[in-house]
């Protein structure tokens, strides 16, 4: 669920920004670091990255209006971790907003907090601590990536009401409606697109 | 015959692209070989995507058995099912974790119940000469097992026409001759089959009829005979003459007679060479001596054992082997095929040199055998003699 | 099922040849003056003179052009809708009791709200797709260095551009595949199918770096990536007369900001 | 000619896996065009992995210019500079955005500086013949252009050796010959050239050596001649004859005559044939009458604009173009050249026909037109005449 360009009025979007900076620096530090101790790896990642283009730009069939694929970035935060993932969903909002107007530029740094920093955040720790209580592996696959897509547009909902906050209820009643409005559709995508998660770990795994 | 796929007026281009295809006529009969030929990006893979309706022409009409084709759910589902599509490249079509799952893929979503997928699976398989691969993975087959499981997947939802885009690309030359062999056994099958290459060697033998295209519009069609001779056609088509009609072209220029049919394989050109009086075998000189015989093997009535006898007791110099289940047996019965492809042809040749032959093959193909030593005998006024090795046993 | 990517369009149009920066100075200008402008006026100029230059000037396709504004429709209108009823000022045009306890309710403050958002974010798409449409994201990046952002960020987007086309392609012929094998035929085939696929695809992505990394170590990678040598000719009354729109824009949207359609109660 | 790389005792094999490589002994001279020829799966890509040492043999040597290779970092990079090597799939090679970063990748990781990166980019493209396109992103070109991007990216880094994994994979005629044309030109510049390929009809006229590639293991090596006349090593390797050879065959097997020589190219055929009396020019037969002339155009020395003038004055029929330079100039003078690829051949068979051609080429090409008619004349006591048109202005 992209916010797209010229939405977000001063100073939100600015604000957003400067909250995702510093996720970003912390990645790229990481990632830096990653690939200084071997060089291999910016391949992979730039590989990864296509990847994770790929995967968020095509629609789901049968599924009309779906805007958002969080998919891609769930399966790098489990391969490469949460960090390095923000790095790579930056550059891949910033391709999306430039070859498909998916998103935009002002907005980026919302759109970077919601998908490449929150929903890989939570769902890569659930699926640690889910790990570590010996859940089966597919349920805990679903839980996550379900929370990964949840996650990815409650944020979205809450940039949302915070920077149009109900003139009765204010951020509350701003983030409700928000929050409704977009569940419609965001909660059946949200379960069907955890099932599909399902089905590429079922794949891999047999591979 | 009757038609089969007709295409009326067709035009296509890809959303802020050139225009891919500009109007293009042609109709298909059932049964038919067609081969259509063209350089890389002619045009012949969004043409034949235009087959089963993967993609809506802009306009004009793609018709099948003389209904225009629907591009609803329903109907293309329909059509998807009885025009068969195998791609190009095996490793973007077979990407289930083994075999049979990749070949039940199609009779899954039809909604065959499970002991349905599985027969169909089993048979198409066995049709592709890959029993017992059921439980492979695909990355670790060679090229040439991918490409037959991609064929095993569509014939598995018993297509009526099968479309292959550049059959025997990235194969090597024992590969591309086990694919275009399958081709033929489908073809005796029933099957109608539409390839697309720019494999002029592969296409002026085997087909029936060629479609040239270039540009996106389609430069001529008919006999490939007519269609490959026409030295300016293939050029402004930017493709290459066979080998050998480019031989046989440089030899007429320098007084050669021609021919009443241009030559398709070493075969015709020996045959049209020794019409001239030229490299005639020198007893073929002196006195009409016999020529070989041809030996014929049904698969089904004799058993692999036997096949050993047969061969010593007829002095038998060269053996080919027509079709899977030739092969099989082959391998059985412990014999190397000197020929698995262009069988019949490469027999003939041995025969006119005096030499006796075997061809193993199936019921289904012997009647092609036949047909094709009457025509040549009829056409090069030789008695080339076939023995029928049908109930051996008796 | 796939997008037409604008990065595509962008090398060939019409206006490629003139240089990056002049045309992101235009491009960012209109972005940052629509949203900050506090009436519709800025914004409809920017919507008016962009969508001219990119159609005449650049040689887009006008119904591409007009299929492309669709695009931020569905999200604007269901947002938009959500604001209108929510902020309310001023006074009231519509209202509708749902229950006994809460009513839907627009304000002349909301409709001009609503409307700000909108003329904003159709502007913002204006300017977002004129870059999109004119500037291809290959001459950005000689610029991204000069900018001094760091070169792994940049080698790391410039892989990842190449393989974007790289693996958007198999995806688009695995899909076809699946299609043709009547795939994708209800929606748990659907979910099979598409899993089946992202599955394949992750797969593929490691093949392909494996050999990616053969052929970097192949051309003796040493940690270096190579840069356009040069970009188009900056030409500097150009840039000028670029600098000029901005700034006339911003002005006018200074002199506007108190204008409303329905009045001025929105602050 | 010294020995430019050498293979001793070599043997290889995946982790895991079966045995890829055994045994394996060879070495290659500078200058040399070797095709390393076998069917898929047969080791030729592992092979030639081991010469830039991608890949490090579990036992055996590699030696180049009599140095063993030793696999340390430093030592590696100067031999993966020596030695460059172009893979078979173009989009897993192209690396960068666009054309100009993709070819300069090499340059600058060697440390040139920018005005040499520069330099060097735009040489290699234009001797690839793709200047003008050092913007274009490499997913917007044709696959045979994508292959000549990745051609200059190793061209750029001016290796003595250039590897090549199936040069033509998926590539129609023209892009084919394109790019045999391109190896061809890149030989006279004095690199040392080694192909791996299935396709026999592709390496068996053009290379000088032929190293026979199954399972790992070298069945035989030799000139192709040699190793593609022999049926059951052929057979063996799971490879076919080539069409000329097998006709060849078939005809002698019938009792034409053997030549000194076996035919590689239409030109020889005609020429055996006409040895046995076969297919001679009408003419020819009653009296030794003159050959066709060929005319030599150098494409530095010669405008454009005069080679009309040269065809109308010369009674010229057929004009061949040898070179991305000579393409170039013909597209600029407008004119159509009748044959791009086996230039010299097919003028020389027009010339046996009576009848006058022209070839366009560079400099470096010239030498070579001159040894292969004066060859041809020796060998078929012919006398055609070449006319060279150096200096046409004066």
């Amino acid at each position: 669920m992209h916010i797209m360009e010229g939405f977000l009025p001063s100073p939100w979007w600015q604000i957003w920004w400067i909250l995702a900076l510093p996720c970003l620096i912390y990645g790229f530090y990481k990632l830096k670091a990653m690939i200084k101790e071997n060089r291999e790896l910016l391949a992979l990642l730039g590989v990864a990255g296509g990847f994770i283009f790929v995967l968020s730009a095509l629609k789901l069939p049968s599924v009309t209006g779906s805007c958002s694929h969080p998919t891609g970035t769930a399966l790098s935060a489990v391969t490469f971790g949460p960090w390095i993932t923000a790095v790579l969903g930056f550059i891949v909002l910033l391709f999306q907003a430039l070859f498909i107007a998916h998103g935009g530029l002002t907005t980026l740094g919302a759109n970077v907090m919601s998908m490449a920093v929150a929903g890989p955040l939570v769902g890569y720790y659930v699926y640690k601590c889910l790990d570590r209580i010996n859940i089966s592996f597919f349920v805990n696959i679903f839980i996550a990536a379900f929370l990964c897509d949840v996650i990815t547009y409650c944020f979205t909902s809450l940039e949302l009401a915070l920077a149009f906050p109900a003139t009765a209820g204010g951020f509350i009643a701003s983030f409700m409606a928000f929050f409704g409005v977009f569940a419609i559709t965001q909660i059946p995508l949200a379960i069907i697109e955890a099932l599909v998660f399902v089905v590429i770990f079922k794949y891999i795994i047999m591979l | 015959m009757n038609t089969l796929i007709e295409i009326k007026k067709l035009n296509y281009c890809y959303p802020n692209g050139p225009d891919a295809l500009k109007n293009i006529n042609f109709s298909i009969k059932k049964g038919e070989k067609i081969a259509l030929v063209g350089p890389n990006g002619a045009g012949k893979s969004t043409l034949l995507l235009m087959l089963n309706g993967m993609l809506k022409p802009d306009s004009g009409e793609v018709s099948y058995l003389g209904e225009p084709v629907k591009y609803d759910r329903k109907n293309l589902r329909e059509l998807r099912r009885k025009v068969g599509f195998v791609f190009q490249n095996p490793d973007t079509q077979i990407i289930a974790p083994t075999v049979f799952q990749d070949v039940a893929f199609g009779p899954v979503n039809l909604g065959f119940s499970g002991d349905e997928v599985k027969n169909t699976v089993l048979l198409s398989l066995s049709k592709v000469g890959l029993r017992g691969f059921e439980k492979r993975p695909p990355h670790q087959l060679s090229g040439g097992e991918k490409k037959r499981v991609a064929m095993a997947g569509i014939l598995a939802m018993n297509p009526d026409v099968l479309v292959f885009d550049e059959p025997t690309s990235a194969l090597d030359p024992a590969g591309s001759e086990d694919i275009m062999e399958l081709l033929d056994e489908m073809h005796a099958d029933g099957k109608t089959i539409i390839i697309s290459t720019h494999d002029v060697e592969l296409a002026y033998p085997w087909a029936d009829r060629v479609i040239l295209l270039n540009r996106g519009s389609i430069l001529a069609q008919g006999i490939p005979d007519e269609v490959f001779y026409d030295k300016a056609l293939v050029k402004y088509a930017k493709l290459s003459m066979p080998v050998l009609l480019e031989l046989y072209e440089s030899l007429t220029e320098r007084g050669l007679k021609k021919s009443e049919n241009l030559p398709k394989s070493i075969l015709d050109f020996v045959h049209i060479l020794s019409l001239n009086n030229i490299g005639n075998y020198p007893a073929e000189k002196k006195e009409k001596i016999k020529c070989g015989r041809i030996h014929l093997v049904d698969v089904d009535k004799v058993k692999p054992g036997e096949i050993q006898k047969i061969i010593i007791e007829n002095e038998i110099l060269a053996i080919g082997a027509m079709g899977s289940k030739a092969k099989l047996m082959a391998e059985i019965g412990n014999i190397e095929p000197d020929f698995t492809y262009g069988v019949i042809d490469k027999c003939l040749l041995k025969a006119i040199n005096g030499k006796n032959t075997m061809i193993i093959t199936s019921a289904g193909m012997i009647k092609r055998v036949h047909d094709r030593v009457f025509e040549f005998n009829k056409e090069s006024l030789r008695d080339i003699e076939i023995l029928d090795f049908k109930n051996y046993a008796n | 099922m796939y997008y037409e990517f604008l990065e595509d369009i962008a090398q060939t149009n019409c206006i490629r040849d003139i240089h990056p920066l002049i045309k992101l100075i235009v491009g960012l200008g209109c972005i940052l003056i629509s949203v900050s402008s506090k009436s519709v006026i800025a914004p409809l100029l920017i919507i008016i003179v962009l969508s001219i230059v990119t159609v005449k000037i650049a040689g887009i396709n006008p119904k591409f052009y007009l299929k492309l504004l669709f695009i931020p429709l569905g999200f604007a209108v269901i947002s938009v809708a959500v604001i209108m009823f929510m902020r309310n000022s001023g006074e009231v045009i519509f209202s509708y009791p749902v229950f006994d306890w809460f009513n839907l309710t627009i304000t002349r403050g909301s409709v001009n709200e609503g409307i700000l958002i909108l003329s904003r974010v159709f502007a913002g798409m204006c300017s977002l797709f004129f870059i999109s449409l004119t500037t291809p994201v290959t001459d950005m990046f000689l610029l991204a260095v000069k900018c001094r952002i760091p070169r792994e960020l940049i080698d790391l987007s410039m892989l990842i551009y190449r393989f974007i086309f790289v693996l958007i392609e198999q995806a688009i012929q695995i899909y076809n595949a699946q299609k043709m094998r009547l795939g994708y035929g209800s929606l748990k085939e659907g979910i099979n199918s598409f899993g089946i696929m992202a599955g394949a695809l992750f797969i593929n992505t490691w093949n392909t770096a494996e050999s990616l990394i053969l052929a970097m170590d192949s051309r003796c990678y040493d940690g270096k990536f190579a840069l356009n040598n040069e970009n188009n000719k900056l030409s500097y009354p150009l840039l000028f007369v670029a600098g000029l729109f901005i700034v006339i824009l911003g002005v006018i949207a200074f002199f506007t900001k108190d204008f409303t359609i329905f009045g001025a109660v929105f602050s």
